[in-house]
Order: C-alpha cells, then structure tokens, then sequence
C-alpha cells in the first residue's frame, strides 16, 4: 500500500510558441530564477506575487512560492520587522522548494530590501528593482536613509536599478498605494515573456467581485507596467516553458487539504482558528456548504475534536484542523479514538515551537508530539505529505485508513506547505473517494461491537440507527461487547487488538524509494516539507560525483518496512530536520546525553543504527545550499578530511556587520 | 420488543417498545442514589414516546451519573471527563434522525465542562440534556463541587469550602440563545416524568437541572427539602410543566411563572429561600444550530463531484 | 548529584522481647508472611489491614501493604466484582513489593474469595478464614452458593477453616457489619502475636474523633477476636521481628508525595481530582494550611496548571498533581513552563490507559507522554521514585531541580505507590529543604530577565515586586529580555539554551549502580515502583545461581550517564515494565516492526543496544515469581534451551476452568 | 521615576511614577484600533494610582489585545490563548502585595477562556479584569467570535455567521459570587477611566467589558453607536460610575440604576436597542478566595518545621 495518488513529475512537450524576438534587448537565457516582491504589508506584493506564479505555471513553468510574512498584523511602515511579500521560484522544469538566493528583486521600499538581506535571501550580484520615490521624499529623514541604503546596497554588492513605480503609477491613479502591484506585475511579465492576455485574465479573476472600474483600472496599470519595462530595463529574460500534456492545478498546501477534504468524502471539518493550520477552513467555508459539508467552528481545541468524533461515532467520519498548540489539547480526545476505536482524521499543520513558539514560521517539531502525546502510548498512524500534491491525496488516505482502522490518522504537513504555491497534475475524481453512504441496515445479532479479527484486530463498527448494533463506546478498559472490564486479560486483549491494526497495516507496506543509488557514503533522511531541497541538493551533489542519496519518509507511524536494510547500504545515515538538536559542539553535550532531531531519535530506536542529523530550527523553509554544505561536510569527515559543521547557510553579508548594514 | 400496547390493539407491524427494550447492564449504583430513579422515569419517557432503541443514543462524560449510557439499552458514549456536549453536538450535526440525550454529573457539566455547557446552550442544537447535581464529586470519592454550599465537608476540605456554591441557573438562562431551562427532583418522579416530557418535545436544546441526592457522599443534604414541601416552589403556568392535580396538590407553596419571561426566570433561578421546580424559561422560536448544519446533508455524491470539479476548474493553470 | 536523600535499607538489632510461648499452640516459624483481608465493600477490610500493618511496622516488621479496591464505588454485596480488601505482606526483614501468592486470607464471604482466585492471589494450601455465616442464611440461594464454593474451594486445595465471625460479634454489637474488621484485627493479632496495647492504642487513634463508646466498643472486638483466636484455632506464627534503631515512618506514597512537598518549601498544591492521584491533595487538604500551605482545587486541570504557573511565576514554586487522562490536559501548560523557564512540580500518578482506561489499576505508560507530549520537543527533567520512601525525598528534589534549571520537573508515580504502605527512616527534617523566602532585593539594572549563562544556559530570574527586574514573560520566542523576537538566531539561541540546561544538569549526574554483579547474561532494567519485586527476583535467580543483574533507573529525563558502557557487560539486556509491549509471537509482528515498552524504546535510541522488553498491563503490580519466570526462560533461550516467553504466572487454577469455579 | 508631581509639591523621598514610568516597547496595533486608546487610559490609572512598577502584573492570553503587558513597563503574562484568568488567579492567591491586571480578548474569554471566565468571576480575587470584546479574531485574521453578531461575515463565516452574537454580560452576572461588572467603550477616555478607577478600587473582581473598536477586521461595527449617542445608556447612579457634568451631557439617554440590584442589572445587560455604559453590578461583601488563599503566608519557617515533625509522628511506627 502507498498512501495517496501522488503521480510521478508530468512529461510535457516544450511548448513552440515561444516569445518573439526582441532584437533592441538584450536576451538573457535562463533556466529558471528566484524572484522576489517585498512591500510593507497591506500593498499587494502577495497578490502581484501569486498572479505572476500562477501565470507561469500556466504558460508551463515550474513554480513554487513562500510568503514573505510580518511579524505584526500591521506592522509600522518602511520597517524591517513589516517586510510583507512573497518569493516565486520559476523553473523550465519542475520546482520542489523555494531554492537559495534570489536573482531578481522587486522591492518597495528599501528597508523592507534590508529585511531580505539580513535574512540571507540574496547574493551578490542579486538584480534589484527599486522603488525611488524615497530619494525625493519632503522628509528629510527618510531621504537620509534612502542615501545610506543605497550605498550599503551598493557596498554588499546588490545590482540596485531604481524604478519610478509611484510616478508612473499616478499617471493613471490618485492611490498608487493599492495599484503598484498590478503596475509591477506588469513589469514581471514584460521581463520574463508572459503572456499579457493570460495576465489579463488574472486580473479579471482576481477582481471580479470589484466590478469593471477597478478592473480597468488595473488592466492599465498592468500594461503602463509592461511598457515602462520595455522601454526602459533594456533586456528580458528568456526562460524555457513546457506545456504539460497534463492539465495542472495550482493552489497552496492549505487549500490542497480541503479540496482533499472534500475529494475524502467527509462532511465535516471541525476547527478552533489557530495560524497557520485555519486557512484550510476559510478555504472550506467558502465552498464546503455547496459541497454537502460544513465547516464547525467550536468554543475551542478540545470541543473541536470533541463534536468530530462525534459525528465519526455517528458515522460520519470528520476531520480537524489545527497547529501545535491546539495539538496538544487534542490529545486527550486523540486517546479515546484510539481505545474506543473512533475512525478520524487530524491535520497538524506544524509551526515553530515549543509553546506558543513561532505562529507563522515552519518547523517540523511536532512529529514526537503527534506520536506520544497520548497517556497509554495508543497506537495509531501518522503520515506526512511531501508535496502539496500530497496535501490533497494523503486526505484521501487518510480517511480510508481512519475507516479501515477504526481510529485516528494524524496528517503532519507545515507552514511551508500551508502557504506555498505549486502546480501539479489536476487530480481526476473517483467516485470510490467519497465515503460509503451510512451504513443502517440492521446489524447482525450476536456480533460484538467490536468484532476483533483475532489476526488483524480490524472489526467492523455499528453506526447508530442500525437495529441490534446498539452498544456504549466507553474510554474505559473493555470487552469485546463494549463492556466495561477491568480483569487483566480484557485490557491485555485490548490493548493487544489495538496494537496489531496498525502492524496489519504495515504489513501491507512497500519499503521507500532511495532517491539516488541505493548504495553510497551518505544516506540523508527527510520527511514532510522538505523533500524538494533536499532532493535538490542530492542531485547537485550528485553531479558533482559525491556518492549521496536520500530517503523521503511519508509513513512516520508504523515506519515503512527495510528501513534498517537500506540504511545499511550507506556508510553514513543521517536526518535533516526543521526541529531542535543538539550540537556535539555545545557545551556539555556528548554523544551520550545529545538530544537528536525527532526523526534522528526514532530511527536510531527503530534501526539500532547510529543514525546523526542536522536539524534548524531558523524558522524559514530548508534551502538547497545549505543542505548541500552540510553533504559536502560529511563526505569531507567520511574522506577523513576535518570537514566544517554549519548551523547555517550565509549568502551575503548577514544583518550582523552593522558597518556594513547599520 | 413485540408487546402489548397499553390500549390493548395488538398491532405486529408496527414493533412496540417496552420498559425491558430499554433496559442495559444492571444499574450500579448505590442503593438510594438517585440515579435510579431518574434512570427508572427515563426509560419510561423512551417507552412512552416509542422512541426505537437503535435510532436512540445516550452520551455522557465522566462521573457516577455518566455510568447511565450503560444501564441503557440503546446506542450510548461514555466519553471523557467534561465532554459530552461536544460529542452529542457532533452526534446531532448531521444525523438529524437520532434522538440525543445528554447525562453530566455536576463536576462535568459545570466545572471542567463549563465552557461546553455555555457554548453548546448557545447552539441550541435538539438534544434533551440533564445535569445531575448531586453537589458532590461522586465517583472520585467526594470532592468539592463548584456546586457544593459554602461549609460543604469535603475529601478537598476537610473543614468546609470556602466559597458559595454555583447555581447552574442563572448562568444557563444567561447565555445568549438559550431555549429551554427547567428544574426537577429525583425524588418527585411524575414532576420528572412531565419535566423530560417538555424537554423531549422542545425543538431545540433542552435543559434540565435535576436536584440529586447521593446518600453516600453527600448524606441527607436535602432531608430539608424532603421533610418540608414549603422549601420547594412548584412553579407553575400552562405554559410550563403541568402536574396530575393529585401530585401538584402536594406542594402549597406555588408561583405562576410565566417561562416566555426571561427576567422572571432568572429571578426565581436566583432564590435561595425555596428550591423552584418546573419549567422556567421556554422560547421555541430560537435559532437552531443543528438545522443549519444538517442542511445539505442530503448532497448527492453527483453534486460532490461537480463542485470538486468546479474547484479544481478554478485552480487549473 | 543523586535525587532525594534515599537510604540504604535500616540497619537494626533483633527484637529481644519475643512473644511467650503459647505451649498449648503449636508454634509455626516463618520469615514472612503474605495476609489478605477481603470483604465487601464497605465492611472496613481496609482499615483492618492498615491498622495491622502499621501495627506490624511498630513491631519491627518489614511491611508492604496493597489495597484492592473494587471497580464500582459501592458494588453489589457479595459479588465477585466487588471484592474489597488489602493485602498486607509482613517479612523479619525489608518488604519492597506485594510479593506472589497470599499464605493467609481473611474473607468476609465465599464470592469475594473466589474473586482473589480469578486474579491468581492463592495457591495451593493457602490458609483461608471464611466467615461462616452464610451457611446457615434464610436466603436459599445464599446457602447454595455457599455449599458450592465450599467445595470448589476445596478442589481448588485452599485450607478453608469457618470461622463464626458474625456470630462472636453479635455478642458485642448489634451491628456487626461495621464492627467485624476490628474483630478480625484481633484474630490476626494473636495468630501472628501482635503487642495487644500497641493495636488498641492504634484503635484508640483510629476513632479518636467518634467518641469512647465506640472506642470502647472497638477494643472489645478486638480483644474477643484475639480470645477467640487463641482459643479455637491451635497454632500461631512466630514471626521474628527487628526493631530498627532508626526512628521509621509508615505511610502510603501519596502521603509520602504530599509530605514530601510540605517538607520542600512549596505552598500550593493546585489540582484537580482524578484517581488515584487525588488522595495526595485529601491528605493535604487536612494539614497544609496549618503548615503555611494552600491546596486549590481549579475548575479543570488547565486551570489547575495554569494557576501553579501563576504561583510559580509570582515567586511561590507550586506542584500540580494528576493521573494521565490530567495530564493530557496539561501540555500546553508545560510547554510554556519550559519555553517561558517557569519552575514547577508535575506529579503524575499513572494508572492503567489509554483514555480513561483503568482508573484505579497501575501501569507506567505516562512515560513518552510525559517525556514528549508537548508540541516542540520542549526539554524538562523526569524523575521516577521507586520507594515511597522516594516519594517523600524525590518532592524536595524536584522542587530543588525546578528552581535550579527555572523550568518544569516531571514526578511520575505509579497507583503502587500511591496506595502501598511501607515503612521507612523517618526523614531527619533539614531547613534547608525549604525554600528560601521570595527575593525582593532590587533587580541589577541591565541584567535581562534571561540571563542565560552561555556555557549551562542557567539563569536567575526576576520575582514581581523586585524593582528593575520588570518583563513580560512569553510563550513566544523570545531573546534574552524577553522580548519576542522571530528571526533565526533568537530562536535558535533560546532553543539551545533551554536545551543546555538540562545537558548541564545530566553533566552532574552519576552513573546508577548495578543490582548484583557488573557483568553476566542478563541484566534487566526498570524503573518506579517495580524495583521492589525485580531485585528480588533477581535475588532469588542468583542464589539458584543464575548471572543475572538488574538497573533501576530513577532519572528519566535526561538519563543517568554510563547506561551504553553497564549494558556492555551483558549478553542481553531488557527492561521490565508495566505497559503495553508487542509480542514478537503475534501475527504481524516482527522485531522490524514491534512496539516496544516505553523504557526499551528510549534506551535502544539512547544506547543503540538492541534492548528487549517484557511487559504487561494486566493491572497490578509486578510479582517477583512472574520476573522470575521471565529470568529462566531468557537464560535457557541464552543457553540455548527453547524456553517460554510467558505473559502471566498463572498460580492456582485462575477463573477461566468453569467446572471448577462456576 | 523621580518626576513633577501634578500639584506640584516636590518630595524627593517618596518616588514620583510618571506616565513614561508604565510605558513600554511601542504599541503595535493597526492605527484607528481600540486597543491604543485602553493602553493610555490603564497608564493614566496606574500612574494617578502611582502603583510602583514592580508591583504590578498585567497579565493576558493570546490575541491582538493580549499583546498589551509587552506596552506596559510593569511585569507582564502574555501566556496562551484563553488562560489568563488561571495564571492571574495562581498569582494572586499568594501574593497580596501585587496588583494584578488581566487583558483578554473575546476569543480569548468568551471562547476558549470560558471555564476560567465563570470560574474566576466565582473565585472573587481582588483582580481588574478587562474583556477587549472588538467581536472578532483579531490576531488570527477575522474569524468569527462568540460575540460576533449574526450575519457578521468572517473568514470562517463569508456568507455571515449563523447564531446570534453571545453578550457577556449576563453570564457574567449570572455567575454566582459575582462582585463587580461594568461596561465602557474604547472611544470615550473620561467614561473607561472613570471605569477603571472603580474598578481598580473595588475590593474583588472587577470585570469590565470594553466594547473595542478593530478598524481592520470588524470596520465600521460601531459607526452608529459612535454616530448616534443614542443608542448608548449610560448608567448612573451615585454608587455607580459617576462622570464629570461636561462628559455625562453627552448621553441624552440615562438611567438611574442602583449597582446593588441584580436582576435589574440583568435587565439592562440583556437590552439589545441601546448599549449601556456605566456599572451594572457592584457587591463589596462577597466573599473573597484570595483572602483564604493568603491567609497563612507568613507561616514562619519554624511553624512548617513543627507541623512537619507533628505529622511525621502521626506516622512513626
Ligand atoms: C480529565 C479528567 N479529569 C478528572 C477525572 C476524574 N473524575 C472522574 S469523575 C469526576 C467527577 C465526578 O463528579 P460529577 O461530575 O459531579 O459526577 P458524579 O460522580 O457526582 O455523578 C472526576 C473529577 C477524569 N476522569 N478525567
Ligand atoms: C490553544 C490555541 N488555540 C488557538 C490559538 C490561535 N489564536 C491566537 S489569538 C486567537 C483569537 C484572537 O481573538 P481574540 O481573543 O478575540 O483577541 P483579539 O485578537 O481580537 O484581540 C486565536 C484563535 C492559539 N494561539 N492557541
Ligand atoms: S457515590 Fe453518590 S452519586 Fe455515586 S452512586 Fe453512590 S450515591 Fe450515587
Ligand atoms: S486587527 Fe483589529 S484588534 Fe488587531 S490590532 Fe488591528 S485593529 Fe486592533
Ligand atoms: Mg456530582
Ligand atoms: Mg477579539
């Protein structure tokens, strides 16, 4: 068995209709590029942002985007903490992860610009696109720090083109402060080729609730956009696209979850809004209702999953939503499905942590927490998407594994899912996804309510309203009937039962695919969001002849079989992370007391294998580069060179040299 | 299940329900608890009401009373500690054909339980919900209730507690939506009969306080009340619970109340000097929960498919 | 560091006041004893037991005692359910556990005897004094039941003599069902030559507050069941007693718990009733506030945490205590504790899960909740006594180590512990046990609120009331003043500090010591309150001259140093614990696959040694015959002999043959 | 810290708390948000009250308006979502010396906070309690809030939330050992510090319900309250919360209402056609958990060490 439908990368035909020749500007050739837009928040560089990625992904690139997200809800102007913004990695092939530095960046503002700089988003040589209305401000102060910026940036070794957004922008509008965005969507589209009537259409859509003026309006923004550019930036990048032959979607891990919600054939999601798990219900609430589901917004984390047993109890599997902090008053409930064998389905979408820890910033922290949580160790399953495509199909899973196993399966995506943006393959509907209508007719006499197959554990379940299944599900040790019993072969027997649903399950169970060869120096373990970088970097350093592969996990809870025979095929094993462990390089830390990474730590229980890890806790999404430091380290140390730790990655100066950055 | 009809008309098409197909495990609970009784009058209101054992389901927390879905033969959910509302919510969402009964002890409905009770009051969801406030921790062997009186000798105070005991009533008659509030005995059980009666019939979330005596923990707290029918105050109006004359004959000390009057009710909720019985707030025209929610649960799997498609239609690059 | 101010077991001299010969009355020598009281409940059993285990604590006996409690709160009479009692094992020496089978049982009537049968309490030639009333009942079904159990008792080879309990109290009370356990004290005194003044002081403490009638009333009972005793039933026990030369308390672990935090300077205990945790806030109930203390009683064990919390944070250093169902509500709590460095106390009394499970029966499956629950992985100290002795000293260490690593420290119990009796030294008082009074000292301008020490992450932290010590203390990352802060080094700093903390704390430690010799076959590892049973298994193993050893680990977060380089020494290592643990003779299971016990489970990823397990939940303590068994079948599988993995020791014919026991 | 005092009077033993002397890192809520115009007026009290810094905790729970104590220069709780009320209480109980603040949102209390919310009102701990009720989820970016008003369209709810908006008020009231409930808006300084001022010289809880204005997520909400003083009673009486003559002008709409009355405290919280501002209920007598709580604080040292040794005697073999 492998959990959902996700499908291979799509092939595609390069598509022949390529830009025209542009004989006054200069080509640039690329293969693909890292774009940026950063504002202060509440002027539309996620909006620009998301249209240009969808646009490219519907010309045929590959896209992924990461928001660029403030701390504050509306945070001070012109600030580094309020950079707002979005990050769209365009590639002629398929794009995994949100890459390393950027090539190109639109930026407002310039302090927002120093934001990206201090946190390592740019390289030298990195092309910016300046708002210069600054440089005239009628406040002296501000004129001051545009002068300062610009010979910071200058210094650091950005490539700062300034660009008269606002002064184009009120040749056709009183309040550049909301059009700008459209203005440098506009310019994007000129730089990379788009095609401006698909551009067109996107600002239709996006507006279609505003009515014809705003419409207008932005449609000339748009263009005035394009125009500007070509007249005036003197090249254009020429960037391979691809039409799959497939039809694409695109949309965020968050909307993936409940259009897999509702492709699941579940009625209900049941939620309290924590970020950044609850745009999957402002998703579903918009559209669940039309669906035949609905959306329960409860008092909070614990009446939540309280009201989706409920209706699993009654037949109607449900699902909840939530991060770590509602987790963890979860969990109370999450033992009684298991002991009381209620089919549910959890979505964690993981945050920073520990405590109320990092809202809106991505971490893999959560995975010994979805496992142990629960007083009793109750077994059950956990899975982890890889990819937003996997969003949508492991809901699926999800629900038909809650089904078969009669208890509750924990889906772990993160912020990094949640918020990113990725083409894939438009899934075609089965009918068999949606749940079984209601099962009333009458139960068979005699059957226990919990009619253990002695092998497998599995039983099937009365659903209320079926005559003769009538029996009370308790949290309490119990029977075979539902009986309260407290003899030690009852709970033993239970226990037991319990127990070999979720081996049952694994048994079933393919071993993971090697990414790489399946032999080599170094084997890095991943799981959840960060497959593309890590894949990524592999493959660098595979073209580089290092003897690297990976592994991606997607079943955490019970591990996929051959693990240990897989890892044996590999000098060194090693996890990479979004959560906390020590270094070896820390005060008091030896290999004996080391707290590891949380995949690290189960395996090496698992495997018995001396299984390292690098694990961040940054905050931002893993990045290829920073992975690849860490594989080219351990080859060095395997090859007996002294080989360097890295904590992390530091393209450009860092905020950190304030004579450079003040 | 097949029995005779009390009018006598053998009708064997149509199944009738007796006490006995209504009966679970053995009740075990103490001898004069008054538990029993409330068990006893609730199986006569399912038989009363021919109310099909499968299409029934009980849902309780944790506690002496949360034992009741046991000693019913129907679908029951013996949950956790505090969470029976949320479950019976989720039960009543979309499966509109079930008849939905809650059981809470008072440390489950108003201590640990008190954010449920209010919020799920609010829904107003159909459901018949009792809460057996016996002012007493029960099952744990006797602990403090957040509704124990002031002085009350406990396991958690040794030398009586501190502060005055919470009445459930006012609070439940504060939330906003609320529909439905009514107070009986454990000891009166045609008062209890006709209670339950008014609260099955009600469209929306029926409350019920019942005033319960645990003989073990909480010895003659309420000998008072028993020995002197002046402490009980037999509320009375057409348009609350009325009573066979013989039984309200019993209590001199009546009020008209009218239950459409909020403000009355909370007035009467508030007295300490008698214990008022009966219905006291009613308003049948509240905004139910359950009927937004059970909604579109007829969706055909047709109309799935096509907003599924039209979603992905939406997002297609 | 090592925790608490546990002693080595108390050195004595041997009581030089034996018991006169009784030349009438055969004399029979023993070392130990196992005794049983079983009745319905409410008919006092307990207090009997208690009362003659105190009673033989005095005397300079070892003494455990075991309660059996029923399922309901007052269960039908004379059924097999409802058997209530106690089981009290005496021995000349130390007793650490309840031992195996009982050697004498005093049972009210015939069902709740055949009740201790089903649980595997007797065995052949176990000596029963059955109340013999019920054969001569008016009730016909009564004296049938009667007859038949009489001679299943006998078929069973139980030595049943009748005893006319109701009849010899008659003659004193009319109301024998309160009165009979005083009268079976008495018995109980003559055949095992209790000092006669020392049980009716006892008697006169008992009831000292219902008046000298009853008093009065008790005392003859007492005195008639030892006259009657004497005169009817020809033999007694000479048993040896040793009076210690240390001064010995007798209590139960709960008490122990709830001293132990009087004796370590807290002054709030916050709680929420859940069995069997709640009697440590009813004993506290009753002194703490005449010792400077407080218990709150919260609407829900959230609150009950978050007010401890506030203590804690306003200077006090408050405990909370609970059983899992609590426990799971109080993660979210706990990890702020550990994320904001709030010190606390958290006692989990663990009884049998998951869920709602088995409220009064012990297990120890709280630990990977305990140790992982909270979202992020936040790090904290977990301390597990194995004494009730332990309990008392391991509260004053908590409080000690909450203070020291400003955090949260784990106490994890057991219900054993909880209701088990045993004498111990009684704790010399030390003042500096308490906590020092709140500081209100001026803070030192510029000191931030965490001040974390860069080599053990170690700070001291501001109490409300101290001048210039103001901040605002957050469950978000936070730098060192406490100010949120989201970007990469803050977080990573502050993880790794908290981290540090418990690695400097782990740095003191010293490696555990070994229960017989370093090295051999077998060593089996444990932890809480199974230690008693486990060493003397492992005791009587080695005298028949088996290699087998035994670790009991005390600190479970972060563990002791050394555990990799001790397992070393053994062909085999494995842990004993009470949870749930798959059987690799069960379909599906594999060693690729297997849920191990929760101990194994963390010391295979500690110790990278393929740790084994044996565990059961079958809801009462661990017995040593069974951990015996379990020794002799691992070292004939060692030795090459095909040896039996056994799930329980079955000692006479258990419940299950239903021609004999109907 | 050492400032001018407003009468002038120099004393240079005694510290003089100026404004500056409360406030903390700068406010970082959207511009026009209620939540700036509360922060002034609560500096303004602590420094008219001339509460040493060290003295005073403001502590709150997770939410725009939770992010108060980090504007505050005293000490500061900003804990989890919905569990302030514990926190506070937890200090409280051993700590008679502190003044103790609590911030919390609708979400906050009314949602998630419930349990605390009646539970802490019962308790009655010398506390000012302020509810910032801007009927939505601020911080979370426009759920829905119990108190939202039906209809309101939110994230969770874009066609308009389905159950009519739950009023504190009356559950606050109903809550029995209630000592202290009033009501004030975000928009009149005078009216909120007078508010305040009671508040904090009340000996109990004081709970204040601040309507608040989020400019962001609920604009507009308040347009007519703020356009049409008619709509808003203000609550006088002289045991009430009494404003200077110019500011009481401003509400043509008053009514006599005596704070010792209860049900008609009641009775005004539950209007629904014009907003009351002003105290609804005040009890100086109820009693108090915190006063129990710190009774034995000064224990001494000896005294633990007697009972220790007293108990361990009981249990000496
Ligand atoms: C989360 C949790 N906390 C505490 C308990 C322990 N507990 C079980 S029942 C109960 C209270 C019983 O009192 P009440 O609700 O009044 O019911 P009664 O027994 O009086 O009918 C408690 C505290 C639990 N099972 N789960
Ligand atoms: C346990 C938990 N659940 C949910 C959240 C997410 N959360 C943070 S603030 C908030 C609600 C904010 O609304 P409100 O309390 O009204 O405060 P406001 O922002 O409007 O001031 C929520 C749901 C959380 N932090 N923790
Ligand atoms: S303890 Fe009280 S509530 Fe529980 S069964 Fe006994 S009498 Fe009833
Ligand atoms: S979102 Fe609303 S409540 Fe939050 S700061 Fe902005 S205006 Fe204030
Ligand atoms: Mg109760
Ligand atoms: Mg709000």
């Amino acid at each position: 068995m492998k959990p959902g439908g996700a499908t291979e990368p799509p092939s595609g035909t390069a598509n022949p209709d390529r830009a025209p020749d542009l004989p006054d500007l200069e080509r640039i050739p690329i293969e693909e590029h890292i774009v940026e837009i950063v504002s202060d928040s509440g002027e539309g560089a996620q909006k620009a942002g998301q249209s240009f990625g969808t646009l490219s992904a519907k010309m045929g690139n590959g896209v992924w985007t990461v928001e660029i997200i403030p701390a504050e809800i509306q945070p001070p102007q012109r600030s580094r903490a309020g950079a707002s913004g979005i990050r769209i990695r365009l590639g002629s092939g398929k794009v995994t992860n949100m890459g390393d530095t950027a090539d190109l960046v639109v930026a407002f503002n310039e302090q927002v610009l120093y934001s990206r700089i201090e946190q390592g988003a740019l390289r030298q040589g990195t092309l910016v696109l300046l708002e210069n209305k600054w440089a005239t401000s009628n406040m002296p102060e501000i004129r001051e720090a545009w002068v300062r910026a610009r010979a910071d940036f200058e210094r650091a070794g950005l490539d700062v083109r300034e660009v008269p957004m606002e002064t184009e922008c009120l040749k056709l509008t009183d309040n550049p402060f909301r059009g700008k965005n459209m203005w440098v969507l506009g310019l994007l589209c000129h730089l990379y080729q788009r095609d401006l009537e698909k551009a067109e259409d996107q600002i239709r859509t996006i507006f279609r609730r505003k009515g014809d003026q705003v419409i207008d309006l932005n449609l000339k923004l748009l263009r005035a956009g394009t125009t500007w550019a070509r007249t005036h930036l003197g090249f254009y990048y020429d960037l391979p696209t691809r039409m799959s032959d497939q039809p694409l979607v695109v949309m965020n891990g968050n909307e993936a979850v409940g259009l897999g919600a509702m492709a699941s054939g579940m009625e209900v999601c049941s939620m309290y809004p924590i970020t950044p798990a609850t745009s999957v219900s402002h998703y579903l609430s918009e559209v669940f209702r039309d669906a035949g589901g609905v959306v329960h917004q409860a008092e909070d984390e614990i009446a939540a999953i309280g009201f989706a047993i409920g209706c699993s109890y009654a037949g109607k599997t449900a699902f909840t939503v939530t991060s770590g902090p509602g987790l963890a008053l979860k969990d109370e409930f999450i033992g009684l499905a298991v002991m009381a064998e209620v089919p549910l389905v959890v979505v964690v979408v993981q945050r920073g942590g520990p405590s109320t820890g990092l809202p809106t910033k991505v971490e893999q922290s959560d995975l010994l927490s979805a496992l142990y949580a629960q007083p009793g160790d109750p077994p059950k399953i956990i899975l982890a998407p890889a990819t937003i495509e996997e969003c949508f199909h492991f809901m699926i899973t999800a629900r038909q594994l809650a089904e078969l196993t009669r208890g509750p399966v924990i889906v772990l995506t993160d912020a990094n899912l949640a918020t990113g943006v990725q083409p894939y393959p438009r899934p075609q509907f089965k009918r068999e996804w949606l749940a079984p209508p209601i099962d009333q007719s009458p139960w068979k006499p005699g059957v226990p309510a919990y009619d253990w197959d002695p092998e497998t554990g599995f039983s099937q379940r009365p659903i209320p309203g079926q005559k003769d299944g009538m029996y009370v599900l308790t949290g309490l040790a119990h029977d075979e009937g539902s009986h309260v019993a407290y003899d030690p072969e009852t709970h033993e027997r239970g226990c037991n039962r319990r127990s070999r649903k979720v081996a049952a399950f694994q048994s079933t169970l393919k071993s993971p695919k090697v990414h790489g060869e399946g032999a080599g120096d170094l084997l890095l373990v991943g799981w959840g969001s960060t497959m593309g970088a890590i894949e990524e970097a592999v493959d660098k350093a595979r073209k580089r002849g290092a003897r690297v592969s990976s592994l991606h996990l997607r079943i955490l809870s019970p591990f996929e079989p051959g693990l240990r025979e897989i890892f044996g095929g590999f000098k060194k094993v090693m996890t990479i992370e979004l959560n906390y462990s020590d270094s070896l390089a820390d005060p008091y830390i030896t290999p004996g007391n080391r707290r590891y990474a949380q995949l690290a730590w189960l395996l090496r229980a698992k495997t018995l294998v001396d299984v390292d890890c690098f694990s961040v806790v940054h905050g931002h999404p893993l990045q290829p580069a920073m992975i690849l430091e860490v594989i080219e380290g351990e080859l060095a140390r395997l090859h007996g060179q002294p080989g360097r730790r890295l904590e992390t990655a530091a393209p450009l100066a860092t905020g950190k040299d304030p004579s450079c950055l003040a | 299940m097949f029995g005779l009809m009390p009018n006598c008309r053998l009708d064997l098409k149509k199944p009738y329900y007796c006490m006995a197909d209504y009966q679970g495990a053995e009740a075990r609970w103490c001898p004069g608890c008054g538990d029993h009784a409330v068990l006893a009058t609730v199986q006569r209101l399912c038989r009363d009401k021919q109310l099909p054992p499968e299409k029934t389901v009980f849902v309780s927390g944790i506690g002496c009373s949360s034992r009741f879905p046991h000693y019913m033969r129907t679908y029951g959910f013996h949950g956790l500690h505090g969470r029976a509302l949320p479950v019976a919510a989720g039960i009543r969402m979309r499966r509109p054909d079930l008849h939905v009964f809650v059981v809470m002890g008072d440390g489950d409905c108003c201590s640990i339980g008190t954010a449920h009770w209010v919020h799920t009051i609010r829904y107003n969801m159909k459901m018949v919900v009792m809460l057996f406030d016996n002012e007493i921790y029960g099952l744990t062997k006797g602990q403090t209730s957040p509704t124990s009186r002031a002085g009350t000798r406990s396991s958690t105070h040794p030398s009586g507690s501190v502060l005055p005991g919470l009445n459930p009533l006012p609070i439940t008659l504060g939330v906003t939506n609320v529909s439905f509030v009514a107070q009986t005995v454990d000891w009166n059980p045609a008062h209890m009969m006709a209670t339950l009666d008014a609260a099955y019939e009600h469209p929306g979330f029926a409350f019920i306080r019942i005033i319960q005596r645990c003989p073990h923990f909480a010895k003659g707290l309420h000998e008072e009340l028993l020995a002197n029918p002046d402490r009980t105050l037999y509320l009375d109006h057409k348009q609350g619970i009325t009573l066979p004359d013989e039984v309200a004959r019993m209590y001199k000390n009546r009020a008209r109340h009218d239950p459409s009057d909020l403000i009355a009710a909370l007035t009467h909720a508030m007295r300490t000097d008698v214990i008022p019985i009966g219905l006291f707030f009613q308003d049948r025209s509240r905004t139910r929960y359950d009927v937004y929610g059970a909604a579109n649960i007829n969706t055909p799997p047709e109309r799935k498919e096509a907003m599924l498609n039209r979603e992905l239609d939406r997002f297609a690059v």
